[in-house]
């Protein structure tokens, strides 16, 4: 079967499962800053202003509790909201409509709410934004239970899971990385182009050992793999796309094969999402470890302001080669 | 107190007031008789979790909520059970959430104080977390906007929940969007243990609507018929795409905070179950004894029989924790 | 080299803290919601007011981004201020304060600002507080650098640890297990009694297996030991306090030893600090595990609001008894 | 516009004016000859990160920051340096924040729209996220208050940080406490690509002080000397005891929301370097002509060697990316 595809950057595909689902969908909307006439401040939107009018996209003012909360109170009430914040950080602005409307709203009231809302949350470094506007919070989502979290590293995921994300019945932390904006890609130009939450990956096939990496890091952890291979190590990269739910079968039965773990991600390392799943790797594979699961993340600062600087913090692709080739010789 | 006060428009013709008090008193009795009911069960058997009595506010939740329709939205406050009540759900049905009963709307997780739910009429939820109710309250009315529904959104609050940031966050938007939106205000003077009068810079919170560009009215709060005319008015301007208007009731807390505070903050009211300027005696001098003494009994036996119901309900189990996380 | 002790409750050593605090230092405040004339929704605070009256004992409105933000603003102008949020909850209503101008300021501005601030987090389950009002959330306040992170589980602790926090130059998240107000314990008297941060507590000495426990779960650790100890199964209870500095040397030494391990918290077991430490353990001991490091940790859900049912989403004493049983026979 | 004016009383003397104005000129034209530096330096060269430049706008930070005293404190907004520069941080310390180098006063750890800090002068920061301002503002008025100092906060924002619900958090309390805080507002007419007019209820930020009982006043920002009256009046009331504030100055943003902004969704303004209402033509007819000459001459001359000292300065490398995480 042959599907297909455009060659779009990574905004972009975003850019058209919003369009696609609010075609199918009438009930779809979009709220957030500078969404409308602008195209938001990564021009993500750009167009849709145009396409589906003020009802539907709508500009709000500076105001994140409410662009969330607000999003929790429209999808108990029948309409599937799909908001920007400007950048994942103002997350923890709106922590309690986050953590508390949307996580947990459905179970306080026995099931009989629906919040079928998507908040959108422009992630990561993307050169000189600063401390407070370029962390990587997705951990965060995966401690609070009630949400569901992806996490798309290529312009084909960031499109089909974000179709998948606004068709789920549960509200879905859908972090977008900035610096992926525009990074171009083969996208299924299909209006039923899914990609399935709970479903890893496996980017590239190998024995050495296996690399869990997400967002950014995927590309890093290739050009690493790409690097090693010279020297005949061949890694196993996989992709959880989504860490909420997340796929384990295909990181264990890699894992299980390769004999070997490293995660990657560009968030804090201490008590990120690796720490998770290294903890699952040892729980459920202990046995089949020829070496200890080892984690790469950044560091235990704050991200600097300088665009220079803030790379010394998030791991690199040599880093990523160094660790592997050290793990391996284990 | 502000000179604002309802347009007096907005109340019933002389004819149908009669009828009008008539139902305002069925509602404050029927708040009434479960008040009294909940804090004897209280005293005798105790409670698990928290319960935060509204004795003496039953007319602001009766009269503001006998403004809505039934297709309206309400976020209640945690102040009692009045607001779900007259909405429409059953007295058994909110007891049983607050006794962890499989019975109530919530299916078992309750407990103490509670997160009614019915869909069905409207009642929605209140945030536990104070002030959510604004933010959740101004998206709702923004699905009503966009699905073209004809429907208002009643968003409850206290004098304390108002200092929270997403009311002005909630507000400014609402103004702007116009959205279909009464914030009804239950102003008792107190923020739990700090008294409203130490905590606000002005003496009414409705004058915080002009902020917004929206009306902002006091209405005294003990009197249902008055809570009903001007939350009404709000509510007719809120479906006719007016946008939204703050009704600040004054009233009274006349228990602690929760049932058992020991309320040693405290010294303007005796520890009792008197309520001075007694909602349920204002309504009675609007109608005819002999029918509200019916509506006083009838409303007894209600919450008798409710509370029959809800411990005859079986508690949740382990199976209803797991229960409801995910579509 | 004896200690002069009172035996006191939990609630009431933190209190004696704060005073003592108080008086030692003109500069030391407090500000919360109801912490005053009523000295506290749990009473940790009464007396205070009284004694420091009412321009260093201060209620506020409700209002959590002021009480958090205006501990930052008043902490680099010169004064300590000593914060109360009503439940560790509401540190999502002020997640911008606390993760970003608490964690991040002193960091953005070149170690120019000091941030000398406490904020106390009463947490954990209660009995009907119900989900938005009882979460364990102190793995957010470990993966945001910046935050020093304390965990008392007994009185002396309690009293030791928020000395040592109000002295320390860093802003510090105190989580006060609500649970153990009124657990009483000894706990020293003297004015000058402080439990370094980054020093964990070894509450049991045993080798079939190593329990790092915190809050709460020291307690049910301990009384899982008790009754493993009739079959001759002897634990290590260790207690590391902080999480933030984190005493993995204390906890690696002991696993070295026993050669297993298991960590329970009450917060959700998912990225809970629990998956950082299990983490850490493999990463440091891998080659002196003799099994997997095992989690317990609360069920994915929200916490139920009845009373009865939040007991069944938190593990138990029973619970760690059945797991230490099954990871030392394996 | 809100009939509402600074209070003339709060102006200088006659006698005094001359100098005042030559002051405000001094440091109008001072933020000036950087802003447009930077604008030249930027097209020329790009720019790690972000820059937001505050060009038109200098009569608000000027005019402010002069009616504030060295030890007071100060919250800037992330529009331009004026504000540090006046409250008087060298300017090439702020450049070198701006480039990420070692000698600016986060010592490498800039670049793009930084955090300069100073705390001799009472130079403290600003909220990335928009808002948190308030809440700092008055948390460092709480401080002066318990350690009875003789300071005042400034606290400046944009008309669309006056959304935040931070803003009603803070100002309810402040209100309460009587905390010394000035809050300017910074009105220029957007919030990023969103008209003030399209997201504001009601014509005037200033009107929204009256829901915290403090005077809130419009001012219009073009105009230093203005701006600096009502400033003044507002941090004297401060120092007095009396409370705060809110200053709000009616502005215009020149460029784009940061330098790049293609601001395909404005058509108000030709994207150029021309300001209107230009706030040095203004002072300049308070100010004799050949003085003037001298004080743009000699910030021209201040500016470029700002420049080239900045850029002498060393980069952070590595060593300082680990630093000041902890005292
Ligand atoms: C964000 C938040 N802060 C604090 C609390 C704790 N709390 C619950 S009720 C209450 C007092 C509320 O006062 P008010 O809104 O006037 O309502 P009342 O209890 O008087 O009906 C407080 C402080 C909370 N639930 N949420
Ligand atoms: C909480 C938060 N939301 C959004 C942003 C992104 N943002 C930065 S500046 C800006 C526009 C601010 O408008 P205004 O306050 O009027 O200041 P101006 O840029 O006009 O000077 C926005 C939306 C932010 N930094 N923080
Ligand atoms: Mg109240
Ligand atoms: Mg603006």
């Amino acid at each position: 079967m042959s599907v297909e595809t455009e060659r779009i950057g990574y905004a972009w595909a975003i850019n058209h499962a919003l369009a696609e689902e609010m075609r199918r969908d009438p009930r779809v909307w979009m709220m957030g800053q500078d969404i409308g006439r602008m195209g938001g401040v990564f021009g993500v939107t750009r167009g849709l202003f145009d396409e589906f009018g003020p009802a539907r996209v709508r500009d709000t003012t500076i105001n994140e509790t409410f662009i969330v909360g607000g999003a929790a109170g429209a999808a108990m009430t029948g309409t599937i909201p799909v908001v920007e914040l400007q950048f994942a950080d103002f997350g923890l602005v709106a922590g309690d409509e986050i953590f508390h409307k949307l996580a947990k709203w459905r179970y306080m009231h026995g099931g009989k709410l629906e919040l079928p809302a998507v908040v959108r949350l422009p992630t990561g470094v993307v050169g000189g934004a600063g401390a407070e506007h370029s962390q990587s919070l997705e951990a965060m989502g995966m401690h609070v239970p009630g949400l569901k979290v992806a996490l798309p590293a290529t312009p084909a995921d960031a499109k089909g899971l974000l179709k998948s994300a606004i068709r789920d019945p549960n509200p879905v932390l859908f972090f977008e990385h900035k610096g992926l904006y525009r990074v171009k890609g083969e996208v299924p130009t299909s209006d039923d182009y899914l990609v399935p939450f709970g479903e890893a990956a496996i980017r590239r096939r190998g024995d050495a050992a296996t690399v869990v990496a997400t967002g950014l890091m995927v590309g890093r952890a290739l050009e690493a793999a790409e690097a090693l291979a010279a020297e005949d190590i061949e890694l196993e990269v996989i992709d959880p796309r989504t860490l909420v739910p997340l796929d384990m079968d295909t990181i264990i039965a890699s894992v299980e094969r390769t004999g070997r773990a490293l995660v990657v991600h560009e968030a804090v390392r201490t008590a990120g999402a690796g720490a998770e799943i290294a903890a699952r790797i040892q729980e459920a594979a202990f046995f089949a470890l020829d070496a200890p699961v080892w984690r790469l993340g950044a560091l235990d600062t704050p991200i600097p302001q300088d665009p220079e600087l803030e790379q010394l913090v998030i791991p690199s692709a040599a880093q990523i080669e160094v660790a592997v080739r050290e793990l391996v010789g284990l | 107190m502000s000179t604002k006060t309802a347009k007096e428009a907005a109340g019933a013709a002389p004819a149908e007031e009669g009828s009008l008090a008539l139902d305002l008193y069925r509602q404050v009795t029927r708040i009434r008789a479960l008040e009294l009911l909940l804090n004897r069960y209280v005293k005798e058997h105790g409670f698990g979790g928290f319960w935060h009595p509204g004795l003496g506010q039953e007319a602001v939740q009766a009269g503001a909520v006998m403004a809505l329709r039934r297709e309206d939205y309400l976020y209640y406050a945690h102040r009692g059970l009045g607001y779900a009540l007259v909405k429409g759900m059953a007295p058994e049905v909110l007891l049983g959430d607050l006794f962890g009963r499989t019975g109530g709307s919530v299916g078992g997780k309750g407990g103490g104080t509670v997160h009614f739910v019915d869909p069905e009429l409207g009642v929605l939820g209140q945030g536990g977390t104070l002030g959510s109710n604004f933010v959740l309250g101004a998206g709702a009315a923004t699905s009503i906007q966009i699905l073209g529904e004809d429907r208002v959104v009643a968003v409850f609050f206290g004098d304390g929940a108002a200092a929270r940031g997403t009311f002005h966050e909630a507000a400014l938007q609402a103004a702007v969007w116009k959205l279909p939106i009464v914030w009804v205000c239950e102003n008792n003077g107190w923020h739990l243990s700090a008294p409203f009068s130490d905590q606000s810079p002005t003496e009414d919170i409705a004058d915080r609507a002009a902020a917004y560009g929206v009306p902002g009215v006091v209405v005294d709060g003990q009197d249902a018929l008055a809570v009903r005319a001007a939350t009404l008015a709000a509510v007719e301007r809120a479906r006719a795409g007016e946008g939204p208007s703050l009704v600040e009731a004054k009233t009274l807390r006349i228990r602690g905070h929760y049932e058992g505070d020991p309320q040693k903050y405290r010294d303007d009211i005796a520890d009792g179950l008197e309520v001075p300027r007694d909602p349920l005696a204002i309504l009675r001098e609007r109608v005819p004894a002999a029918e509200a003494d019916a509506l006083d009994a009838v409303a007894a036996e209600e919450a008798e029989a409710a509370l029959e119901k809800a411990l005859a309900m079986p508690k949740g189990g382990p199976e209803v924790v797991t229960q409801g996380v995910w579509a």
